[in-house]
């Protein structure tokens, strides 16, 4: 095939096809791509700038959203104790959420297949050396780690580095706790298709293990990851929250989607719903169209199911 | 009123790129205690009625039109749970891949337990007791071990043989059989056909066999139904249709029969083709096409190619901490023979005998317990090291005899067949890799609109037609075919059989070929090997071996060939004059 | 296979040693446990004198072998935070903790795997896409969130359920159970519940992909030709080649329900090692750190072991592949 | 006719040993079972309890007349020995109370009931100062091998760790750390016309914010403390619960670091911005308090000038108010001191130490932006914050948050901790983590320590805060607000060092 253009192949493929032929697929994509267009423009379409200290006016704290008896329409979803207007902080917020979720997901993947891949194709004493590893990971809480990784880039950075990097070291921190699922999931799939005909017919054509394992193996034992994977981006973007408490990572001045829910949630009781229920409902949101979006993909890959 | 009707059927295959019609118009009739014949070409259809009569169509198949009736009683209609009544209990049916058939997860005896418990009124003891029955009845070995195992311990035909007797436990009055005898060597063969006569002559059941080995049709079947592109052609007694065909097609897949009494220089081919279309077959010039080039490995000094020598494979059935406790198989014991450079060796045997294990073991795919497999003077079982052992690999290919699992589900034809070349740059650009495997599919009978489907597209015939394409797409010196025809009609299989001969001939390719179909045996090879229980009893040159078996056992299997004779003859290419009456 | 265990019962020291190793390198960054020892009139002198009496001062190897020296012979330190010796601190922990995993893993079990099935079957079924989407609002709120939620429903506004705590428990030996008392029972609901949450959505989300894939195989056509009631198929067919990821999952997530259940425990005051072990973490408890990292090493190391027994359980084409 | 109070705090006592952390939760509530010789009213007044008198014959001799007929709980009545007893187990390698017991060279037996104490200067507070010096039975003591106060380096389990045996109105039945404490009236307590009615107690300890309030609301708790402040408007309206609000004992105040030559964490090289009195003002006008309060502390905090609070010894209106909010001359005294456009800096905060720490940080933050001083703000849990902090810990810190509440209830010990130079040797200035350093302030806070005369003293005091005042070394916030969720119908006193004493606690 000459280059008669990427895009009408494109038009042509069956997941394009399939795509446009999944109502839910279409909603799912059309809202993650809201939320993250959301966050890609936030400097453009937020009303207020959240993470612009001088601009925030303690004052202005604890509205209510527009719509209640006491809200202002200057802040339309309200705002929270530091007076930063919800809206702008959920624009903003997801910048960052999206970013150590996404970033994080990739990495552990990444880390977690390559590794569950060699270790079940291989075997042995491969296999027992990188799942006796994956044991010492599983051992510590994502929070400890992420305690370690900060403490030693603290430790090793200039000054001046830490806060540019910090953002790196957390979904660094967070990537890493995560890929033992990957790497434990896809092993054993790959023990049970290695054995496969195919996989040997590869191996007759004299491939290497490593082109077996990519072009074979892997297509064939994803569905777990990307069920797995769906499901941990809404968990990466909590555990940055949770790190945030620990004060790794993003200060609370510059506040992500999961720093949002954690403030809130000490005014549920006292009524400031707001707070953590609008940035909740985002999470919400992405998580379930990024995991509707997954099971679509999960299905459109697999070409028995019509 | 017949026991089964088939009234206009009508079944297509829907896509995005338009509809296939796989059935078109087919009426059929089934007699109690009558087998009825099926033959056609591969990919006509045949599966297909059958799935259709089991309500068990693949999305996007579906019954377009027609009506199926058991003893007058619509049953394309039936609800869920009467059809769950019907199924197994009244119509059973033997898929034509019983490779995959079976639950890996299950002994086999559970799953033979279940399907009884489910329609007979029988205790557990008692379903066990039948169970062992059955096996012993398709002549599987030591049937109360056997029932503990699971399928990846069986051979092909012991899988196919477990997969007959869970369709005849819960004696069905209909069975449609999907190619049974397949994999399985004559004298099973010749078992099993029996056990299966008996049955609609005794029990009055009624049979649809499926197949394209006409011994087995003109040995059993009372009318033969031939299909063509998804439409019935023709219709008859068994002895009308073979003796006497009417139809060109018939006329033509009769012709491509291999005849066990004479030795051809190429097959027939079937020449009919009704309404010719863009994917019609051309023929290949080996000498110029891209599968001739680049063959000389620079060696043609007398030492054989392949030295087998005392090869031994043992599987251990039971694991046991105490040694005494376990229990080994020795699936291959003390085998030697030798290939050279060009020939066609022949490896036949019972079923379970250890050739499928040979073959792996050559192909570096298990590590042998013992011996040594010396290829081109290099003693590959003691190779360590990557590039030693994948420069081998690049000269010896394989054609798996599960063509369902030797193909990745994931991957389009195109991307499965052109594996091998991008992977070892056998092309120049991507354009005459396409140009190349469009060739490929297109001798082996597949059109270029198999280029971008997946392999659960295609009937078992086709996917074999797809790892044969693959294998060759190597450009192997050493090519390892285990069953390669099996599932193919004569047509085809003419086709390939002629590439192969080819092939041999022309550009010395050395093959190591394992069938149980006699016949093609001795078309195809240059000297042939005899194995039962692991061991290879004898080894002989074709004609010496079909002339005069020396091994009790060869004797006995070479009297189980069926002939053909009453077979017209007219068009065939004899190498020399009829040996044999 | 007895090998096998006992190999990797030797190799499971060797995790131990390596989370030991790990856990001394970054207790430096967790904090200064000095300050939560002594109140705020002890002198800079005094927290000196304690700081070196402790060891703490010394380089984390010298520290890391004191305590694997120690513990070889079963002395895992006194707690700085209890004062107590820590071995008698987790024990007392441990029995809330293992309850509420194990109720937990449960329910996770119980509805995760139905779900999952249905889910599968059902691929367009309204309740499918309504078991898919609720739960995973379960998983995209934070537990924190949950647990609040949850309390301020059910205990604050319904006062159906007790808002905290493990209720009355029953001393059996060393090991105390709530599941003898009935506030006991109550009391575990909405931690079980919040806990299985994350689990179940996981495990109904893999089963339903993995059964979506076995039902397309040829061995369930056949299983349907043979006339098997659906029950069967799905159940003893399908259900079962679904399992080896399955296994791998609810295994980890066994494993990390016990680890990690810190979070829910927190929220509902559930006195177990992850209440433990985030009081510790906050007062820098080093030696109860220490144990609870390796215990956790423990428990992922037996089952880690024990999925793998199950593969070959499950799968016997894993079985003779070991030699 | 019994009666149970089920009580809730944040966090457990560490230890039923009196000695092992001087804490004032862990003393408050260990003076359930335990007592002292004199202890404090509802009021923070200084009253008798195990000693029926005091006086102060010379300026380092006291003589202490000891209550007759008291019994601990085992039943063995309480004497002189027990007294010094108790006074040389502060001493032991293990306690945490060896500042308390250093007030005393020796302690000496009299007679049964009378004891001297001589101290190594002259103290005129002893009585108070020794007010969480509990009194331990010799006789137990010596029965159960725990003559030594719990150790941590000891490697096995101390008795008096686990089990007490006091001379208070309540016994510990059971006790579960971090889970459950049950205790149950002392019948042979000496004091007859203790006001509680209470018979049963249990304690559990609930960390959770949320949680705790719930298991008020829904009456699964009588006593829970502390409430959060925002939660006030909603408990107002539960008809069954009532809060309880005064002004802590403890204030709030942000330090800035004087000492170095460069900050650790600026953007100001080779200088140090807060040796710069100029900036010092400009930051103390700039941040106001009664908004934080407001705001943050929903009006539950009182904003403050100074480091004590109002009910510490010593408290003066004159000094105690907090400045008045002034942007603009902010601005102009910024840029005076050579940052028209600010500088950044980072603030060093704990977020699970004092009430709303980190919101208070981050309004700081904001408010200070607005004069171009740019916040870093580090938000971390408090142990991590306090092992960057202090000065054992490398202080390695500009800006900080703390909060600070004098244990002896009285202006002194906030100026030796906080306000003196840092002195090793002598042990002041060590919480002074700013370095903050006036040796005429200095001069002044010798003079208190040895002046017998309350009013002089007082003078003194007032002295000392005015010129901190007037020097701006400090940015004060707020007095902290103690703030307990209590069943409608218990009567409890609320004690400014937000200690629940359960002898005042009546239940309806
Ligand atoms: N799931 C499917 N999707 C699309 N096409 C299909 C599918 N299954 C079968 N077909 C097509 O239907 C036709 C008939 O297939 P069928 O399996 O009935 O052939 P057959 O006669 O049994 O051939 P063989 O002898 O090779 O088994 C083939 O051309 C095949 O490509
Ligand atoms: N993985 C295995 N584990 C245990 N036994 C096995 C395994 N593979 C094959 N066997 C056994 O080895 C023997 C030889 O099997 P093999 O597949 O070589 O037979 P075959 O000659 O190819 O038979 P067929 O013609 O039926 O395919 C059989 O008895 C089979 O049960
Ligand atoms: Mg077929
Ligand atoms: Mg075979």
């Amino acid at each position: 095939m000459d280059s008669t253009s990427t895009w009408a192949r494109l038009r042509n493929s069956d997941l394009l096809y399939s795509f446009c032929h999944s109502p839910m697929a279409v909603v799912s994509a059309l809202l993650a791509l809201a939320i993250i267009l959301g966050a890609v423009c936030a400097p453009l379409i937020a009303p207020h700038n959240p993470f612009d200290l001088a601009s925030l006016n303690l004052l202005d704290a604890n509205n209510p959203p527009a719509w209640a008896d006491d809200g202002s329409t200057q802040f339309l979803l309200g705002t929270d104790d530091q007076g930063r207007d919800i809206l702008s902080a959920i624009l903003y917020g997801s910048r960052i959420s999206l970013l150590v979720g996404l970033a994080s997901v990739l990495f552990s993947i990444v880390l977690g297949v390559t590794l569950g891949l060699i270790s079940g194709y291989a075997g042995g004493r491969i296999d027992g050396v990188i799942m006796r590893i994956a044991d010492v990971q599983l051992s510590f809480p994502a929070i400890l780690i992420a305690l370690l990784i900060d403490g030693i880039a603290r430790g090793l950075m200039p000054r001046d580095l830490q806060d540019r990097l910090s953002l790196y070291v957390l979904i660094f921190a967070i990537g890493i706790s995560g890929w033992v699922q990957y790497a434990r999931t896809v092993r054993g799939a790959t023990m049970v298709e290695r054995n496969k005909e195919y996989v040997q017919a590869a191996r007759l054509i004299g491939m290497r293990p490593f082109t077996i394992l990519r072009r074979h193996i892997l297509p064939n034992v994803l569905g777990p990851v990307l069920v797995i994977a769906t499901i941990h981006l809404a968990v990466a973007i909590i555990t940055e929250a949770t790190l945030s408490f620990l004060g790794v990572g993003i200060p609370p001045t510059t506040p992500s989607l999961g720093t949002l829910i954690r403030i809130g949630n000490s005014y549920l009781f006292s009524g400031e719903w707001w707070i953590s229920i609008f940035p909740g409902l985002t999470l919400v949101l992405l998580a379930l169209s990024v995991n509707l979006l997954g099971d679509w993909l999960r299905d459109a890959l697999n070409p028995r199911l019509g | 009123m017949a026991l089964l009707d088939i009234e206009k059927l009508h079944i297509e295959f829907a896509s995005r790129h338009g509809a296939l019609t796989a059935i078109d118009n087919v009426t059929l009739s089934l007699e109690k205690g009558e087998i009825l014949g099926v033959v056609g070409e591969s990919g006509a259809g045949k599966s297909t009625i059958g799935n259709a009569v089991m309500r068990l169509l693949e999305p996007p198949g579906k019954m377009t039109g027609g009506a199926v009736s058991l003893q007058g009683r619509r049953i394309d209609q039936l609800p869920p749970h009467q059809l769950r009544e019907l199924r197994g209990r009244r119509i059973s049916m033997i898929f034509q891949d019983p490779l995959t058939s079976l639950d890996p997860l299950q002994t086999i005896e559970s799953q033979l337990v279940e399907t009884m418990l489910v329609h007979l009124s029988l205790t557990r003891q008692q379903a066990h007791a039948r169970a062992v029955e059955l096996l012993e009845s398709v002549g599987i070995p030591e049937p109360r071990l056997r029932l503990q195992q699971y399928p990846h311990q069986f051979s092909g035909g012991m899988r196919q043989r477990v997969v007959i007797a869970l369709a005849l436990c819960c004696e069905p009055e209909v069975v449609i059989a999907d190619e049974p005898t397949t994999a399985l060597d004559v004298s099973i063969q010749a078992q099993i056909l029996d056990l299966l006569r008996k049955l609609c002559k005794e029990k009055q059941v009624g049979m649809i066999l499926i197949t394209h080995d006409m011994g087995v049709i003109a040995e059993i079947t009372d009318r033969v139904a031939v299909l063509y592109r998804g439409k019935l052609v023709e219709e008859g007694p068994t002895g009308k249709i073979l003796g006497n065909p009417d139809h060109p097609y018939t006329k033509s897949l009769i012709s491509a029969v291999p005849r066990p009494d004479v030795k051809l220089r190429r097959f027939p081919m079937v020449t009919y083709i009704e309404n010719v279309q863009t994917d019609s077959r051309k023929d290949l010039d080996i000498r110029t096409h891209w599968l001739g080039q680049a063959r000389d490995y620079g060696r043609h000094d007398d030492t054989p190619l392949l030295r087998v020598e005392n090869l031994g494979m043992r599987f251990v059935l039971k694991d046991a901490f105490l040694k005494k406790n376990r229990r080994m198989l020795d699936a291959v014991k003390g085998a030697s023979f030798t290939i050279r450079e060009g020939e066609v060796f022949g490896l036949v045997g019972e079923s379970g005998s250890g050739k499928s294990t040979i073959a792996r073991l050559i192909a570096g795919l298990y590590k042998a317990s013992s011996g040594s497999v010396i290829f081109d003077n290099v003693n590959v079982t003691a190779l360590r090291n990557e590039a030693g052992l994948n420069a081998f690999r690049r000269q010896i290919q394989m054609v798996f005899q599960d063509p369902y699992s030797s193909l990745n589900p994931r991957m389009r034809i195109l991307d499965i067949v052109a594996e091998p070349i991008r992977f070892h740059k056998l092309a120049s650009s991507e354009a005459q890799t396409r140009a190349i495997v469009a060739d490929l599919l297109d001798y082996v009978g597949l059109g270029q609109r198999a280029l971008r489907r997946y392999p659960h597209e295609f009937s078992g015939g086709q996917r074999q037609r797809i790892c044969i394409a693959r294998a060759l797409a190597t450009r192997p010196r050493f090519l390892i075919c285990d069953e390669p025809t099996s599932a193919l009609d004569v047509s085809i299989q003419a086709q390939i059989l002629n590439l192969l001969k080819d092939l041999q001939e022309k550009l010395h390719l050395t093959i190591l070929f394992i069938s149980h179909d006699l016949p093609v045996i001795r078309q195809m090879c240059d000297r042939v090997g005899v194995m039962r229980h692991g061991e290879l009893l004898e080894v002989a040159d074709t004609e010496t071996l079909f002339a005069h078996p020396q091994h009790e056992y060869s004797k006995h299997l070479l009297s189980l060939m069926p002939t053909l004779h009453f077979m017209s003859r007219e068009g065939l290419e004899l190498e020399k004059p009829a040996t044999l009456a | 296979m007895l090998n096998f265990i006992a190999r990797r019962i030797l190799q499971s020291v060797f995790v131990m040693l390596a989370v030991g190793f790990i856990a001394f390198a970054m207790f430096r960054y967790v904090g200064d446990p000095i300050n939560n020892m002594v109140g705020q009139d002890t002198t800079l002198a005094q927290r000196e004198a304690l700081k070196k009496q402790l060891g703490l001062d010394d380089p984390f190897m010298v520290q890391y072998l004191r305590f694997i020296g120690h513990a070889a012979q079963g002395d895992f330190g006194v707690s700085y935070r209890q004062r107590r010796p820590v071995s008698e601190l987790i024990a007392s922990r441990m029995p809330a903790t293992l309850e509420l995993s194990f109720v937990s893993a449960l329910i996770a079990l119980l509805l995760g795997i139905p779900m999952g099935i249905y889910t599968a079957l059902k691929r367009r079924g309204v309740l499918s896409h309504t078991f898919m989407t609720i739960s995973l609002i379960g998983i995209s709120l934070p537990t924190f969130l949950i647990g609040i939620l949850m309390i301020l429903v059910f205990g604050v506004l319904l006062r159906w359920l007790p808002s905290f705590g493990r209720g009355e428990v029953v001393h059996l030996g060393w090991w105390t159970t709530g599941f003898l008392t009935k506030s006991g029972w109550l009391s575990l609901i909405m931690p079980a519940f919040t806990l299985a949450l994350f689990q179940m959505t996981l495990i109904m989300r893999l089963v339903r992909a993995e059964m979506l894939e076995v039902m397309q195989t040829d061995f369930i056509k056949f299983a349907r030709a043979r006339g098997l009631p659906e029950r069967m198929i799905h159940f003893r067919h399908a259900l079962k080649n679904t399992l080896v990821p399955v296994i791998t999952i609810t295994g980890l997530q066994l494993g990390s329900i016990i680890a990690f259940s810190i979070i829910t425990e927190t929220v509902f005051q559930w006195p177990g090692m992850g209440l433990l072990f985030i009081q510790s973490i906050g007062a820098v408890d080093i030696p109860v750190m220490a144990a609870y990292l390796l215990l956790i090493a423990f428990f992922f190391v037996i089952i880690n072991l024990i999925v793998d027994l199950l593969y070959f359980a499950v799968d016997p084409r894993l079985r003779l592949q070991k030699n | 006719q019994s009666k149970t109070l089920h009580w809730a705090y944040q966090g457990d006592m560490m230890s039923l040993d009196p000695m092992s952390l001087n804490e004032t939760f862990t003393l408050g509530f260990q003076g359930w079972f335990y007592e002292t010789l004199a202890g404090y009213d509802k009021n923070l007044k200084l009253v008798p309890m195990l000693a029926t008198s005091w006086e102060n014959p010379e300026p380092t001799k006291w003589i202490f007349h000891l209550r007759k007929g008291v019994k601990f709980h085992d039943g063995s009545p309480f004497t002189a020995d027990d007294v010094i007893f108790s006074w040389k187990r502060s001493l032991t390698p293990g306690s945490d109370m060896k500042g308390y017991g250093a007030k005393a060279t020796d302690v000496k037996k009299i007679d049964d009931y009378t004891v001297e104490v001589i101290t190594p200067g002259p103290n005129p507070i002893l009585p108070r100062d020794w007010t969480f010096l509990y009194i331990m039975s010799k006789k137990w003591s010596e029965t159960h091998n725990t003559t030594q106060a719990t150790n941590v380096k000891g490697g096995e389990s101390n008795y008096a760790n686990m089990h007490e045996d006091g001379t208070g109105p309540f016994v510990v039945v059971d006790r579960q750390p971090d889970v459950k404490t049950t205790l149950k009236r002392f019948d042979g307590y000496w004091n007859k016309n203790m006001p509680t009615n209470v018979t049963d107690v249990v304690f559990q300890p609930i960390t959770q914010e949320s949680t705790r309030v719930a298991a008020l609301i829904s009456g699964e708790m009588d006593i829970v403390q502390p409430v959060p402040v925002q939660d006030w408007p909603r408990l107002e309206k539960e008809p069954n619960v009532r809060v309880l609000n005064e002004p802590e004992a403890r204030a709030i105040f942000i330090g800035m670091d004087q000492h170095r030559d460069q900050l650790l964490f600026s953007n100001v090289k080779g200088k140090n911005p807060f040796k710069d009195k100029r900036v010092r003002e400009a930051i103390d006008l700039t941040v106001d308090t009664n908004v934080i309060n407001k705001k943050i502390m929903r009006g539950a905090a009182k904003p403050l000038g100074t480091l004590i609070a109002d009910k510490i010894n010593g408290y003066d209106e004159s000094f105690g108010k907090p400045y008045k909010p002034d942007v603009a001359k902010a601005k102009k005294l910024l840029a005076e001191a050579g940052y028209p456009n600010g500088f950044e800096v980072q603030l060093d905060c704990p977020n699970d130490r004092y009430v709303n720490d980190e919101k208070i940080c981050q309004a700081v933050a904001s408010m200070l932006a607005r004069v171009g001083i740019k916040i870093d703000l580090l938000a971390q849990t408090k142990s991590k914050y306090f092992a960057k902090v202090l000065l054992q810990a490398g202080n390695n810190t500009s800006m900080y948050l703390l909060g600070w509440t004098p244990s002896s209830i009285d202006a002194d010990n906030s100026l030796v901790n906080l306000v003196s130079c840092r002195n090793p040797k002598t042990a002041a200035g060590q919480f002074n983590l700013g370095g903050y350093c006036n040796p005429k302030i200095d001069a002044i806070t010798a003079k208190i320590e040895s002046e017998t005369d309350q009013a002089k003293r007082n003078a003194l005091i007032k002295q000392a805060f005015t010129m901190l005042r007037d020097d701006y070394g400090y940015l004060p916030l707020h007095q902290q607000p103690m703030s307990w969720g209590v069943r409608k119908g218990i009567k409890v006193a609320q004690r400014a060092d937000d200690v629940l004493d359960i002898r005042n606690v009546v239940m309806p």
